[in-house]
């Protein structure tokens, strides 16, 4: 496989990774969150696989008929598996929590997902809630003082 | 087992037995006994003694050793404590418990007090002295926190103070190991010379700084007023008595013993323009006269007192900054001689207040008829206060004031006597309006305080009144911390000073001040007595008679000429500074909270990450 | 909408630094300090003709057993999040269509074979317990999604996967046994190529195709119950 | 002993937890807290013997570079007996059926990653106990009170994977460059390989990776949501024992890969920013959970300023600071379960449960650092390691420390004050039993140090030498011991 | 220019046009598909990289398994209902 190909697999790896982390940045979906982890880490399991790998070489397999041709080296590939099987069990556990969430909060939306847990922990504590976004900045500026009953 | 270990182990067996055993009746006996015990000890101790605890720990040795400049502080701690417990072991301490306050806890931080301080008077290095530095703040906070919630809040506004003290301590403690490699205090006393200017300026404002913070200099003093006014009547005497000449200690181990005077003149700030024993000076007379003229304004005895406290420690450091034989003697016996009338005074107005149940000098009055031995205590208090003869207070201010106009610096007198006027008018104001004019109708009743009160106020008053006759007998001590600080030794005797340029015996002075009184009292009676006794109430005032039942005391809004005159002149620049620092503070921490409360903090990261790439790639 | 677009620009110039710091590797011609000497040896020292299993179940053990406990704890913290505790109430869906049973009760034997195929012969060609485990995950939970109403029972999964784990970890444990180093390789490296060969590893696959397909069967079968019987 | 004991670390409590769902109901109860006992002892063999030499052991007895390996020197056995000590003390002994036997299998394979993170001596298997630790973390966090704890933990699971997505793409930099990711074999590497921009790039990404569980700041904006919503037990495992192992990982790889030029500026100013963010930030929590959430950033950020600082000095005053705050913050956290509300509902709690109170104050003057108490020496050798450094940053991190310290003594002493002033709570906030036992134990602990420093200060010198001999390591991982047994031939 | 070579680029760029599909369609149903679609591309290119025991595990766990428990969840979710979760799930829905 010639040279360029490799600088192509390169910018694919990394351009996975982007779009998946631009994506982790950008939605504020949680299902959506959990696919751009995916993509991302896929993106990052191609690039460890890359580490290893030799144009020409075969696989780490050897045919007990062939000469033990030169073959690409096999470390990368088996964290590769321990990474790919990491992502997959983390993802079903977002997964599980979203359902959760969706289920107690009615909703996917991060953001009101954030607010409705400040208010929860605020709740909890007995403090005030916390001045919103949408308060004056001096007000936000000066802080509430502890609570006092 | 030398003395001082005893000493040490007698203070902390009080500590134990007060948190044990303090809420009973009779436990005030065996604090004082134990207290005694330390006294004595301290007293007879061959100078210097050091313990036998001493151990090695990350390649410090920490140990324990009591010199003279020590064992002067030791032994007024170690009073002022006695004075206390013996206040607290009767009719007072029956009432403090039974408005359901803790005694145990207030004999307990007591101890602790007593002991975290000799453990800080003994240190032989930086390590014990930081120590016992740390234990004796919060020691200290303990007590002022007891009782009330607004103790509590005075005590707690007291902590940023001594927090920011500490860790300015620590931070000079390890600078200065850095760059000497040593913290024992011999050590440090030839080494620290030695260290260019920049250093030691650093060192000194990061040492001085937390010395400062705890003796309550400016501008760093807010916090000392209501946390020492706040605190039970015992312990307000104690903290205003000892507690914050802990700080002078510091001051004078620092700017005597390991900077040296000399090194300190050569220190010169802003190329030259002056140096850093002038500027310390004058941050002394400052101290003397600001806080003086603050106290002037308070209508609450306890604040009026402990405002005081903080402008006769500026009396102190001025003398020992001047640093001759004389104005080095003043500075240290007037520590000696504050503590015995301000410990006297301040017991006198809790008397007061547990009697008429306020300390409120608008609300009192006239009650000289009722506590006469009261009224005596705080008369001769106040002469003490006022630094005038035949009390103590004379002699050291006496001696200040010699030092400097014997050195020149005739500026820094005019600030003393300055602090010394308005000390007199704040003073005269205070007897004035609790005991002078007439009685209230809800004083009728007033009886004299018991004499688990008067005894160790009278003992205190008398002490201060042998000494101002006697200076010899506390001289002593000063002349022995002057030795063991390096200092020139004044040469005492019993009555004063002995010296070529102008020498003081108090015992002439005092004889002299008898003697007239004695003619005085002979003219006037023995001449044709024309005097006759009045009532009390059986005056009258800007020419109409006032009937029995309208009682008529001129005290609120004293001096109202010469508030009229000075009065915009109080700005509260520094209460300012305090609540701007504090809201600067608010306002950064809400700053940073934000940063924890960001909507996507990935975000954040990864921004980070590629900042942190972009960095690498093109460092 | 300026966050929006300063993540977009941070994502891009996240992805562009990482092509700076990977295109300076080299890339195509790895150092292989490791991997060659791997190579070498691998195929006398373990027996395993796929050098990656041997990498996966002897070289880097660990690295398997960690990635089972893994499995392990996400598939509890689901249950965790998602259980509801004792007994599991029946789902609500209806049963799909008759093609579809009928097309799931063929495949169930065949995923069966297949998956047991590519776990036992992990060791010599590609695949091995995880790929098969996926596959016996797939042919447990595909009749699930047809008839909705039979549920597998969780305790002879919950069997499975803890007999399975354990071992596992009981076959590295032997290793001390015969004064060796835990999960050292035993029974000797066999024949290169036959199928009963590389010592210990093909019961290790074993372990791990089990422990993985239990591990997914039921992480699936929390997923297909629905929200209703809460 | 036979290095194999080593595994069990791992294997064992990962065999408890496989097992649990399957003991029969009665004894399902007594399996963890054996084996953690069992851990214990195991933890306690380690220290004897690693305290003399360290222990290797090459996993499956395959040569090291080739195999894993565990390397377990006093500092790692000292974190081996503290995981396993730790999980006893929080251990989850009440709750309902199979949520309790799924806790508890979390909190068994918690042990198992941080023993594992304590031992491991390979950048990779680092990396897979730093994922076994978080995915059991992370179960644990969201098993905690309702609904909010889920969304927080969701915020956690996507933080916290990005930073495992960077460790990993540092991981593969570093075997771009090494082709191994053996730490010895790194270490023997490192001064030609890892070097330049992609080595410090790499330190980055992994610092960045896995400082997420060590608190470190930018990737810490996790823990107050978590902490004030997760069960106090878990903050308490969390911000206690898991930080710190993460923390212990990334200063091995400071010292083992990455003794490069930038890496301490690096870490210095992220811990700097870490102290000061967390510190103040705490200053204006408005209950005592989360001040504890952000109080323990700002003392794993003064941990980082002290493993900043080069040589044996940073690691004695680092590893004195963690285990300080390993030992302090559990305690605060139990206490914090019935007192973590706001300041104006534990007024006056000190007359209810006297006991907690003083507890409290003990372990706060302790985070200060107020001598005689351990905090003081872990302070001291925290500024003096900085103030022996020449200027610069460091004299700004030590100003910071001492400045943040000021903050600190105010808003512990706020909780102080409400606890004991005069007027009522609004909320009934007696101090549970189990917590004020808990504590108890650790204040007997926190006071045995103190009065014992002198002696464990040399103790603490030795393991700082011990844990920053990167040649010693290299040998005795490279060159095995005994000559390896012919491989795959059985005896 | 072999045969991989075009597998390889085609590949890439099937894998990125995936890819910017998950992230952008409306329809999340469609983006996960989109999810294992990349999956499967990115076996396919470990197959051309020597890597089949990768390539299987890629195709059998990330596109297999997790495309499968994507789409349980999904209908968990209610997101097969599409004109119910443009309104109310979708982020990207508003702030755009």
């Amino acid at each position: 496989m010639s040279q360029s190909s490799l600088s192509i697999l390169l910018l694919g790896a990394l351009g996975l990774v982007g779009i998946g982390v631009g994506g982790l940045v950008l939605s504020r979906n949680l299902y959506r969150l959990v696919l751009a982890l995916a993509v991302a880490e896929t993106g990052g399991n191609l690039l460890l696989v890359l580490a290893g790998f030799r144009p020409g070489a075969a696989a780490p397999i050897i045919e007990p008929g062939r000469a033990v041709a030169a073959m690409v080296d096999p470390v990368p590939q088996a964290m590769v598996l321990t990474s790919i099987v990491i992502g997959v069990g983390v993802q079903a556990f977002a997964l599980g929590l979203a359902i959760r969430a969706r289920a107690a909060y009615g909703s996917l939306d991060m953001d009101e997902l954030r607010g409705r847990m400040e208010a929860d922990i605020d709740a909890e504590a007995g403090a005030p809630p916390a001045a919103s976004q949408h308060a004056p900045a001096i007000a936000r500026l000066a802080g509430q003082p502890e609570a006092k009953p | 087992m030398t003395a001082l270990d005893t000493v040490l182990a007698l203070s902390t067996l009080a500590a134990l037995t007060a948190f044990l055993f303090g809420n009973a009746r009779s436990y005030a006996w065996l604090a004082g006994i134990l207290l005694t015990g330390q006294i004595v000890l301290l007293a007879g101790m061959d100078l210097p003694t050091s313990a036998s605890l001493d151990f090695t720990i990350f390649g410090q040795t920490v140990g324990w050793q009591l010199d003279g400049f020590g064992r002067f502080f030791a032994l007024i701690t170690v009073g002022a404590a006695l004075a206390s417990v013996s206040y607290m072991g009767g009719e007072w301490g029956e009432r403090y418990a039974a408005e359901g306050k803790s005694r145990r806890w207030l004999h307990g931080s007591l101890a602790a007090n007593v002991m975290a301080m000799l453990l800080l008077l003994a240190s032989k290095d930086l390590i014990a002295f930081f120590i016992g530095w740390e234990l004796t703040s919060w020691a200290g906070f303990l007590l002022m926190a007891q009782g009330t919630d607004r103790a509590l809040r005075a005590a707690l506004r007291y902590v940023p103070y001594a927090m920011a003290g500490a860790m300015a301590v620590l931070g000079g403690l390890v600078l200065t190991l850095a760059w000497t490699g040593t913290l024992d205090l011999d050590g440090l006393a030839s080494a620290m010379p030695d260290l260019g200017n920049a250093r030691l300026a650093i060192l000194l404002v990061l040492f001085g700084t937390g010395f400062a913070i705890k003796m309550g200099l400016l501008p760093f003093h807010l916090w000392q007023t209501p946390a020492y006014a706040e605190a039970p009547g015992a312990g307000t005497a104690f903290l205003g008595a000892i507690s914050s000449r802990m700080g002078l200690f510091g001051l004078g181990l620092l700017l005597v013993k390991m900077i040296t005077l000399s090194r300190l003149a050569d220190l010169s700030l802003v190329d030259g323009l002056f140096n850093a024993r002038d500027v310390l000076a004058w941050i002394a007379a400052l101290t003397i006269v600001l806080p003086t003229f603050t106290a002037l304004k308070q209508n609450d005895a306890r604040y009026l007192l402990a405002w005081h406290g903080i402008g006769q420690s500026g009396y102190m450091l001025l003398g020992l900054v001047v640093g001759d034989a004389t104005g080095s003697a003043g500075g240290l016996l007037h520590v000696f001689n504050h503590a015995t009338y301000q410990a006297a005074l301040v017991l006198s107005v809790f008397a007061v207040m547990h009697r008429t149940g306020t300390a409120d000098l608008n609300s009192l009055g006239g009650l000289v008829t009722r506590m006469p031995l009261t009224f005596l205590v705080m008369l001769m208090g106040i002469i003490g206060l006022a630094g005038l003869p035949p009390m103590n207070g004379f002699v050291s201010k006496w001696l200040v004031y010699r030092s400097l106009m014997m050195n020149g610096m005739p500026l820094l007198f005019l600030m003393t006597v300055l602090g010394t006027l308005g000390t007199i008018l704040s003073v005269y104001k205070l007897i004035h309006n609790t005991f002078l004019g007439q009685l209230r109708a809800e004083h009728e009743q007033i009886r004299e305080a018991p004499w688990s009160m008067t005894v160790p106020m009278l003992v205190l008053v008398g002490l201060g009144f042998l000494t101002g006759a006697a200076p010899g007998l506390a001289l002593r001590w000063v002349a022995q911390a002057q030795a063991a600080l390096g200092l020139p030794v004044m040469s005492y005797t019993l009555g004063g000073i002995e010296s070529a340029r102008g020498s003081l015996d108090m015992l002439w002075v005092v004889g002299v001040l008898f003697a007239g009184f004695g003619i005085g009292a002979i003219l006037f009676y023995g001449v044709g007595n024309r005097s006759k006794r009045i009532h009390q109430l059986d005056n009258y005032a800007g020419g109409h008679f006032l009937s029995a039942d309208v009682r008529y005391h001129y005290s609120d809004n004293f001096y109202a000429g010469l508030m009229h005159r000075i009065g915009p002149l109080y700005r509260g620049s520094f209460v300012w500074l305090e609540s701007a620092l504090a809201s600067a503070t608010d306002l950064t921490a809400t700053l940073m909270q934000a940063w924890y409360r960001q909507a996507v903090p990935a975000l954040a990261l990864l921004a980070a990450v590629v900042l942190g790439l972009g960095w690498v790639i093109w460092r | 909408m300026l966050t929006r677009y300063g993540a977009l620009i941070f994502a891009a110039g996240f992805a562009f630094f990482l092509f700076v710091l990977f295109a300076g590797q080299p890339l195509g011609a790895p150092p292989m300090t490791v991997g060659r000497a791997v190579l070498d040896q691998a195929p006398a020292a373990v027996g395993a003709a796929n050098i990656v299993t041997s990498v996966v179940l002897a070289y880097r053990g660990i690295d398997t057993m960690g990635e089972l406990a893994i499995l392990f704890a996400a598939s509890t913290a689901v249950g965790l999040v998602l259980g509801r505790g004792r007994g599991h109430a029946a789902p609500t869906a209806e049963p799909g269509g008759f093609i579809l049973q009928a097309g799931v009760d063929l495949l169930f034997p065949l995923l069966l074979v297949v998956g047991f195929y590519i776990i036992l012969h992990g060791h010599l060609t590609p695949g091995g317990g995880f790929q098969g485990g996926v596959v016996l995950a797939a042919a447990f939970v595909l009749p699930v999604l047809a008839r909705p109403a039979e549920q597998p029972s969780h305790g002879a999964m919950a069997w499975v996967e803890g007999l399975a784990g354990t071992a596992f970890i009981v076959t590295g444990l032997a290793a001390l046994a015969f004064d060796r180093a835990f999960l050292a390789p035993l029974l000797g490296a066999g024949q290169l190529g036959a199928l009963v060969s590389a010592g210990t590893l093909p019961i290790l696959y074993l372990a791990v195709g089990l422990k993985v397909g239990a591990e997914l069967a039921s992480l699936l079968l929390r997923f297909t119950e629905e929200e209703a019987a809460r | 002993m036979n290095p194999s004991v080593v595994a069990l670390v791992v294997a064992l409590p990962l065999l408890a937890a496989f097992l649990l769902p399957l003991v029969p109901g009665s004894a399902r109860r007594v399996v963890g807290p054996l084996v953690l006992l069992v851990l214990t002892g195991i933890g306690m063999r380690l220290w004897d013997v690693a305290s003399v030499a360290p222990v290797v052991l090459a996993v499956g007895d395959f040569l090291p570079p080739l195999g894993i390996v565990f390397y377990v020197d006093s500092v790692a056995a000292l974190f081996v007996l503290a995981v396993a000590l730790l999980c006893l003390l929080f251990w989850p002994w009440a709750g309902e059926g199979e949520h309790l036997d799924r806790k508890q299998s979390l909190t068994l394979i918690l042990a198992a990653a941080c023993g594992g993170l304590a031992v491991s001596g390979d950048l990779f298997n680092v990396y897979v106990f730093y994922e076994l630790a978080a995915v059991a973390s992370y179960g644990l966090a969201a098993g905690g009170r309702g609904a909010a704890g889920q969304v927080a933990t969701f915020r956690y699971v996507i933080l916290g994977s990005l930073g495992s997505l960077l460790a990993l793409f540092g991981i593969t930099l570093v075997y771009f460059m090494t082709g191994t990711v053996n730490l010895a074999h790194l270490a023997e590497l490192a001064p030609k390989a890892l070097v330049g921009v992609p080595g410090l790039a790499a330190f980055l990404l992994i610092l960045l990776g896995l400082g997420v569980k060590a608190e470190l700041f930018l990737v810490n904006a996790w823990a107050p949501e978590v902490y004030a919503t997760a069960e106090t037990r878990v903050s308490a495992l969390l911000a206690g024992l898991v930080s710190k192992l993460a923390l212990l990982v990334l200063v091995r790889l400071l010292v083992l890969v990455f003794p490069l030029p930038g890496t301490h500026e690096a870490l210095l100013v992220l811990g700097l920013l870490g102290m000061l963010t967390g510190e103040l930030a705490a200053y204006k929590a408005r209950d005592v959970r989360r001040m504890l959430a952000w109080s323990s950033i700002g003392q794993l950020g003064a941990a980082f300023m002290a493993f900043s600082v080069p040589g044996d000095a940073g690691l004695v005053a680092g590893i004195a600071i963690a285990l300080h705050h390993m030992l302090v913050k559990p305690a605060l956290f139990l206490l914090a379960g019935r007192w973590g509300g706001s300041l104006g509902r534990i007024a006056g709690a000190a007359r209810r449960s006297p006991l907690g109170a003083v507890l409290f104050v003990l372990f706060a003057l302790s985070l200060l650092g107020v001598p005689p108490l351990p905090g003081f020496w872990a302070k001291y050798l925290l500024l003096s390691g900085l103030a022996g450094q020449p200027g610069g940053l460091w004299w700004l991190g030590g100003l910071v420390v001492l400045l943040t310290t000021v903050v600190e003594a105010v808003y512990l002493f706020r909780v102080i004050g409400a606890l004991y002033s005069r007027d009522e709570g609004s909320v009934a906030a007696d101090q549970s039993a189990t917590a004020v036992a808990g504590s108890g134990m650790l204040a007997a602990v926190l006071l045995v140090i103190a009065l014992s420093a002198p002696v464990l200060a040399g103790t603490l010198d030795r393991m700082a030498v011990q844990m920053g001999d990167v040649d010693g390591y290299v040998t005795r991982v490279l060159t095995p011991p005994a000559p390896a047994v012919p491989i795959g031939v059985a005896p | 220019m072999t045969w991989t070579d075009l597998v390889v680029q085609v590949m890439t760029v099937l894998v990125l046009a995936a890819a910017f599909a998950a992230m952008f369609l409306r329809n999340l149903l469609g983006a996960a598909a989109a999810t294992a679609l990349v999956s499967l591309g990115v076996s396919v290119l470990f197959v051309v990289l020597r890597a089949p025991d990768v390539a299987l595990t890629e195709a059998a766990v990330g596109a297999g398994l997790g495309g499968l428990l994507l789409a349980l969840a999904a209908k968990r979710l209610g997101l097969w209902r599409i004109e119910v979760q443009e309104k109310t799930d979708d982020g990207e829905g508003k702030s755009c």
